[in-house]
């Protein structure tokens, strides 16, 4: 990496500290209005899903990571989704009378 | 024979040994955080009387925690930014800032926890403080390992630097991995647990 | 272990930074083996008092006779080279130890009342011989030894890629093996509900039930440090032309495995850490509101969920089993090959059913939970997952059969218990598939019919799996091979009586006996045509740890006196591990080994030799 | 031929449905295992290094056991969309009517059976955990109208024949699991949940087999070995009777 990419990509980290530091202050505010528990839900975790992305794209510089580390992830991906998943489900779909 | 791939990187992968090791082990935090979050959720939608974490918790302490964590962020990648350009000092300036942030995030944990127990709201209250306390006592472990590998480096990394520098680049590169997940899961827990 | 062979390339190393904080993957996997076949003998053992309760339920043990014997035979081995310390030495420790500790066990009386065993010791009993063989036996054998020892050979690598955390992992699995054992010692013993622990019996349980979940913790985090580990090792340090599809059978296995570990593992830590708080911390994750025990309501804050724990738990225990299993094909897998002199069937369909196995594993948990209330949708869910994941089972085997066609068949030994391993994993695999249908399940589930099941995949499955490994390496790992005809009782006397124990547990099964029974189901007016059994199980059970006593002679013995090996490849194998020097020197392979070819080049026509090895141009 | 796997006695309507389909699964399993059982003896013996020296570098070219696989799905598949599915659909899906069943609640603790009937006005009464005690198990709040006429036992399930009985599954302590063997029944017995279970008995007790069992099948602690529960199947005309000297010897007891 040269000089020049290294102080492009500080500049790219500091407006993503600016963005999260935004994004938290939004996500305070909102849970302070009264919205509703599931829209209150869904925009936090739609807040918290961007800052995440946020993070992992250019703290943990994935946006430039290698192939490998991609697969990795994607099946991680998939097994989380079945354990957040499933057990709700399952929950849902009980013997009942 | 020395272990192939330790600094430089494999051809047909692309990485380096320790960067796929880290990622490998984020990924089964990502499992460990995954069934913790999916615990939470099973028994929030099983319960009659989920009390509202807002009103039992303290928003801006937990906010200020978490501009705490970011920043700390910003400056652990700064600090590999510095190794970049072989600028042994920033390097330290920024680990060390590193450093200071995530004590300060444990410092004002540790006011929010005895300002709980005070209250007497322990894990045994309800399962809301149950799992609050589980999880972020998860954290806060998660950041005190940080810390520990962080001050290794920070104390008694010159003399590799000097010997191997791009070895030890990648090391920070490494840590730094580990650190962003710790406030990536942070931001995650700051409105599971504190707003909604 | 010899010390010849190699000049040290650094500063000579000090006898505990040899052979005890090593950060070499052999040594580090020869202390996985011993450690984990003492904890499979030490579950044998467990086993062998309890098949005493269920055999002739009500009578005093009369194991203590056995004691002295014992101790004075173990003070004769120890003296018997007058002072000095030999393999016997350790032989005697073992056995005093193994007298001490079946004496403790069974003399104390909130454990055995009047020589007889109570309930509680049953239990105790049954949830630490599961564990131990699962969690500290196979698991720590198939991976921990096995899969350090042979995996870098077998890929050309110098070493794994992490040595220090290689060495943390075997420190981190021993610190959760000593609390497991400490847990023997409390008052009130170790764990006794299950090595399922469900809550909210395992919450309300005693004391050892919080040891059982600290060692489980030490346990896991040593298999996640494992699992990284030998997937980097496996991705990165694989020699120059040895691509994916020229990786011998068994490092698929392990890497497969590897990936169920590190992803599989952690919910169950999070179980075990929520259980933990449970118990500690009074918090109420598990625990529903409104408990009453032993007529006094319990002073919980409620609200929890027992249904959360099993879901966590089998998250992982469901791939856990195939943790057990793979590295035992894959093993089986090399020996098949190396002793029919011909390639394995379909490599390619071994392969891709490995890595389909692996994947899905981990959507089929509940197929152990049909009985707990499930609705109709979920279940056709779990139920199809689970027949699906019987297939790629059916391919490897089909594979495996198919290779011993038009093959020139050696018997030896570890050729006769990777053949067994052949119809007895398919016993096991089948009884499994009544078991992942909910209807037949209804009457299947906790009886004797699922202990036969499994026993069957784990018992001549996975251990002879293992055990034929052993035999294959050992070898190579000390210069010298076992004895041929020990061996040969050693397997017959196993084969012979795992079938007398593990196929009349299905026949007690079909007939509806619970399992987890005390006495063994005497109450019971449906259990009273197949008692019988239990004792005819019970004196197998005997004969089998009588068999295995050839087995540690075996491997003590030919250390100092087995027949020496002329050359590196005894096997005439094809698999890089044969190219190093033996017993391998630290960073193992004298020059940098480069792969031409597929893993089981054997019978190659116009080839001079029956095999060509992988390294070979 | 059909009961070479010597299941218990089956009195239950559903059961014979259950039966056949570990018989079909069992069938399949015989064929399988029998079927490359065969091959392997032969095959070990053909291709042993005495008989065949030289090994052949190609081996098996038939792709036929391959196929083998796809009868084995099949069968699997016919079993799980044909047998398996339905049914589990109507054990957990289609329960009777409460009018038309015996509605009972059983209530399972360490290490005992707590069977609870509604008594004449079909009305199962309040039960407080506060209430419990060694004679009052259940706890139950006599006090409450619905109660009073409630009938309880321990460890004795009385039902009437040819009627569907539906069962309340619950706990007061940990998991137990109510299996009824002869009626191809098994319910996991979860605390903080109630699970509802049915079935129809078929097969009156008679003097031969005074009564069946219940018998907990999930490991509850140390007297999980002895937590047995008995179950008589009776005639409408005896059930009805036995019914009525307990509500006798209730209002006796008040
Ligand atoms: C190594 C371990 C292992 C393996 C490989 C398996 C393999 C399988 N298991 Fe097993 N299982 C366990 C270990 C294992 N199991 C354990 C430990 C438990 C109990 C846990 C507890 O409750 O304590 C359990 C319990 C268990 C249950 C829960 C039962 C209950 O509690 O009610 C179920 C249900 O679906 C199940 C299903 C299966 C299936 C469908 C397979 C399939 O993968 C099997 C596929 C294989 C085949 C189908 C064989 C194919 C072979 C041929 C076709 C060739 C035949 C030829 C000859 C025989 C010569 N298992
Ligand atoms: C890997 C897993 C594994 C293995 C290998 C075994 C092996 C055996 N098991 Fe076990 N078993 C379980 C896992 C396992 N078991 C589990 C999970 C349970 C359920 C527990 C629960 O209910 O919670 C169970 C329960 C269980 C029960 C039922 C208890 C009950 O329900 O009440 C019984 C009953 O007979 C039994 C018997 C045996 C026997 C006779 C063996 C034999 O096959 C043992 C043979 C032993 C060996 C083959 C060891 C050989 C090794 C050596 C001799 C070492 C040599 C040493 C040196 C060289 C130093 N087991
Ligand atoms: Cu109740 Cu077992
Ligand atoms: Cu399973």
């Amino acid at each position: 990496m040269s000089a020049h990419d290294l102080s492009k990509e500080v500049k790219k980290y500091i407006l993503v500290f600016v963005g999260l530091m935004i994004l938290t202050f939004v996500t305070v505010y909102v849970s302070s209005l009264e919205v509703g528990i599931i829209t209150g839900i869904i925009i936090a975790m739609a807040i918290a899903a961007t800052k995440g992305t946020l993070v992992a794209s250019f703290f943990m510089h994935l946006l430039h990571e290698k192939k490998i580390i991609f697969w990795l992830l994607i099946f991680t991906a998939i097994f989380l989704t079945g354990l957040l998943l499933l057990p709700i489900l399952v929950k849902m779909n009980g013997v009942r009378y | 024979m020395q272990i192939p791939f330790t600094v430089e990187n494999r051809e047909d992968t692309a990485v380096y040994n320790g960067k796929l090791g880290i990622w490998l082990f984020l990924a089964s935090e990502v499992m460990l955080f995954g069934a913790l979050f999916s615990s939470y959720i099973f028994l929030r939608v099983g319960s009659t009387n989920w009390p509202d974490g807002s009103s039992i918790l303290n928003i801006p302490m937990a906010t200020f925690n978490t501009v705490v964590l970011i920043t700390s962020s910003i400056t652990m990648v700064m600090s590999w930014v510095g190794l970049m350009e072989k600028n042994y000092k920033k390097f330290s300036l920024y680990m060390f800032s590193t450093i200071l942030l995530g004590t300060i995030f444990l410092v004002v944990k540790y006011f929010e926890y005895t300002a709980k127990f005070e209250h007497h709201l322990f894990p045994s209250t309800n399962t809301f403080l149950a799992i609050y306390y589980t999880l972020t006592g998860l954290h806060v472990i998660h950041i005190l390992g940080g810390l520990i590998v962080n001050g290794y480096h920070l104390l008694f990394g010159k003399k590799m630097w000097e010997t191997e520098p791009q070895r030890f680049t990648n090391r920070i590169e490494v840590s730094g991995l580990y650190w962003h997940f710790v406030d990536l899961v942070w931001i995650f827990l700051f409105p599971l647990l504190y707003l909604l | 272990m010899s010390e010849h062979s190699h000049k040290s390339e650094h500063h000579e190393l000090k006898f505990w930074e040899k052979y005890i904080f090593s950060q070499d993957h052999k040594v580090i996997g020869i202390q996985y083996g011993l450690a984990s076949l003492l904890f499979l003998l030490l579950g044998l053992g467990l086993v062998s008092i309890m098949r005493w309760q269920l055999a002739y339920p009500g009578q005093p043990i009369p194991f203590d006779k056995f004691v002295y014997p014992a101790g004075i035979v173990g003070v004769a081995v120890i003296l018997i080279r007058g002072m000095k310390i030999g393999i016997h030495t350790l032989i005697g420790v073992l056995l005093i130890s193994i007298a001490f500790l079946v004496k403790y066990l069974i003399s104390n009386d909130t454990r055995v009342s009047d020589g007889i065993m109570l309930p509680e010791f049953y239990n105790q009993l049954g949830a630490m011989h599961g564990t131990i063989m699962i969690f500290l036996g196979v698991v720590p054998l198939a991976v921990g030894a096995f899969g350090n020892y042979i995996v870098p050979l077998q890929i050309g690598a110098p070493d794994m890629a992490f040595p220090k955390l290689n060495m943390a992992s075997f420190w981190v699995f021993f610190v959760g093996g000593v609390i497991m054992i400490l847990s023997f010692f409390l008052p009130q013993g170790p764990a006794q509900a299950g090595w399922t622990s469900y809550p909210p019996l395992s919450v309300i349980e005693s004391q050892g039930q919080t040891f059982w979940l600290l060692g489980m913790v030490f346990l896991i985090t040593s298999s996640l440090l494992g699992s990284v580990n030998f997937i980097v090792t496996i991705v990165q340090l694989r020699a120059e032309g040895l691509t994916w599809m020229r990786l011998p059978i068994f490092v698929w296995a392990q890497f497969v495995t590897s990936f169920l570990l590190l992803l599989a593992f952690p919910p169950l830590e999070a179980a075990g850490v929520l259980q933990l708080m449970d118990r500690v911390a009074g918090t109420s994750f598990f625990m529903p509101s409104g408990l009453v025990v032993s007529g006094t309501p319990l002073d919980v804050s409620g609200g929890g969920s027992p249904l959360l724990y099993q879901h966590l738990f089998w998250f992982l225990a469901h791939p856990e089993v195939y943790v057990l299993i793979l590295p035992a094909m894959g093993i089986v897998a090399e020996i098949i090959a190396n002793n029919t002199r011909k390639p394995l069937w379909g490599y390619k369909y071994v392969v891709y059913s490995i890595i389909f196995l692996g994947f899905m594993s981990m959507i089929v948990w509940a197929h152990h939970m049909y009985i707990t209330g499930m609705g109709t949708a979920i279940s056709v869910f779990f139920q199809t997952t689970t027949m699906i994941i019987s297939i790629p089972s059916v391919i490897i085997l089909t594979a495996l059969f198919l290779s011993l066609w038009g093959g020139s068949i050696r018997f030896t030994t570890p050729m006769l218990f990777a053949l067994a391993f052949l119809p007895m994993f398919g016993i096991g695999g089948l009884t499994g598939l009544p078991l992942g249908l909910t209807t037949s399940d209804i009457h299947l589930h906790d009886t004797y019919y699922v202990i036969g099941h499994f026993h069957y995949v784990v018992a001549p499955g996975s251990i002879f799996g293992l055990f034929a490994g052993i035999y294959y390496w050992y070898p190579k790992i000390t210069g010298r091979q076992l004895n041929n005809m020990l061996g040969k009782v050693h397997f017959w006397g196993s084969l012979v009586a795992m079938n007398y124990i593990f196929f009349p547990m299905l026949i007690v099964g079909l007939a509806g006996v619970s399992r987890r029974l005390y006495d063994g189901g005497m109450q019971y007016a449906h259990a009273q045509a197949v008692l019988p059994y239990n004792e005819m199980m019970s004196i197998a059970a005997w004969f089998l740890a009588l068999f295995q006593i050839p087995f540690i002679i075996n491997i003590f013995l030919s250390l100092k006196k087995g027949k020496k090996v002329e050359n590196d490849n005894p096997w005439d194998a094809t698999t890089l591990e044969w190219a190093t020097p033996t017993p391998p020197p630290h960073g193992n392979f004298l020059e940098t080994p480069v792969v031409y070819r597929g893993p089981y080049e054997y019978s190659v026509k116009g080839s001079s030799t029956d095999f060509i090895p992988q390294n070979k141009k | 031929m059909k009961d070479f796997l010597n299941l218990p006695l089956n009195a239950s309507a559903h059961g014979s449905s259950i039966d056949s389909m570990i018989y079909s699964m069992h069938y399949m399993m015989l064929v399988l295992f029998f079927g490359w059982s065969i091959y392997f003896i032969f095959t070990i013996i053909k291709f042993r290094k005495k008989n065949n020296p030289n090994a052949s570098y190609v081996g098996a070219k038939t792709k036929i056991p391959l196929y083998l696989v796809f009868v084995v799905a099949g069968i699997e598949a016919f079993d799980l969309i044909g047998f398996s599915i339905p049914l589990w659909a109507e054990r957990v899906g289609n329960f009777p009517k409460e009018k038309d069943a015996t509605v009972v609640r059983v209530v399972a603790e360490q290490f005992a059976w707590n069977i609870h009937y509604p008594g004449a006005d079909g009305v199962f009464g309040k039960s407080k955990i506060e209430l419990v005690t060694s004679d009052n198990p259940l706890g139950l709040d006599r006090t409450d109208e619905s109660a009073k006429d409630d009938i309880t036992t321990i460890n004795q399930l009385n039902l009437p024949v040819d009627k569907p009985a539906l069962i309340y599954l619950s706990s007061k302590d940990v998991i137990h699991s109510f299996g009824l063997p002869v009626m191809r029944v098994k319910q996991d017995v979860i605390p903080g949940q109630v699970i509802p279970v049915w079935f129809t008995p078929t097969l009156k007790n008679n003097e031969a087999t005074p009564n069946y069992e219940i018998a907990c099948a999930q490991l509850c602690g140390l007297g999980h070995y002895r937590m047995r529960g008995y179950m008589t199947i009776q005639s409408k005309e005896d059930f009805d009777s036995w019914m009525k000297t307990e509500a006798e010897y209730l209002a006796a007891s008040y």
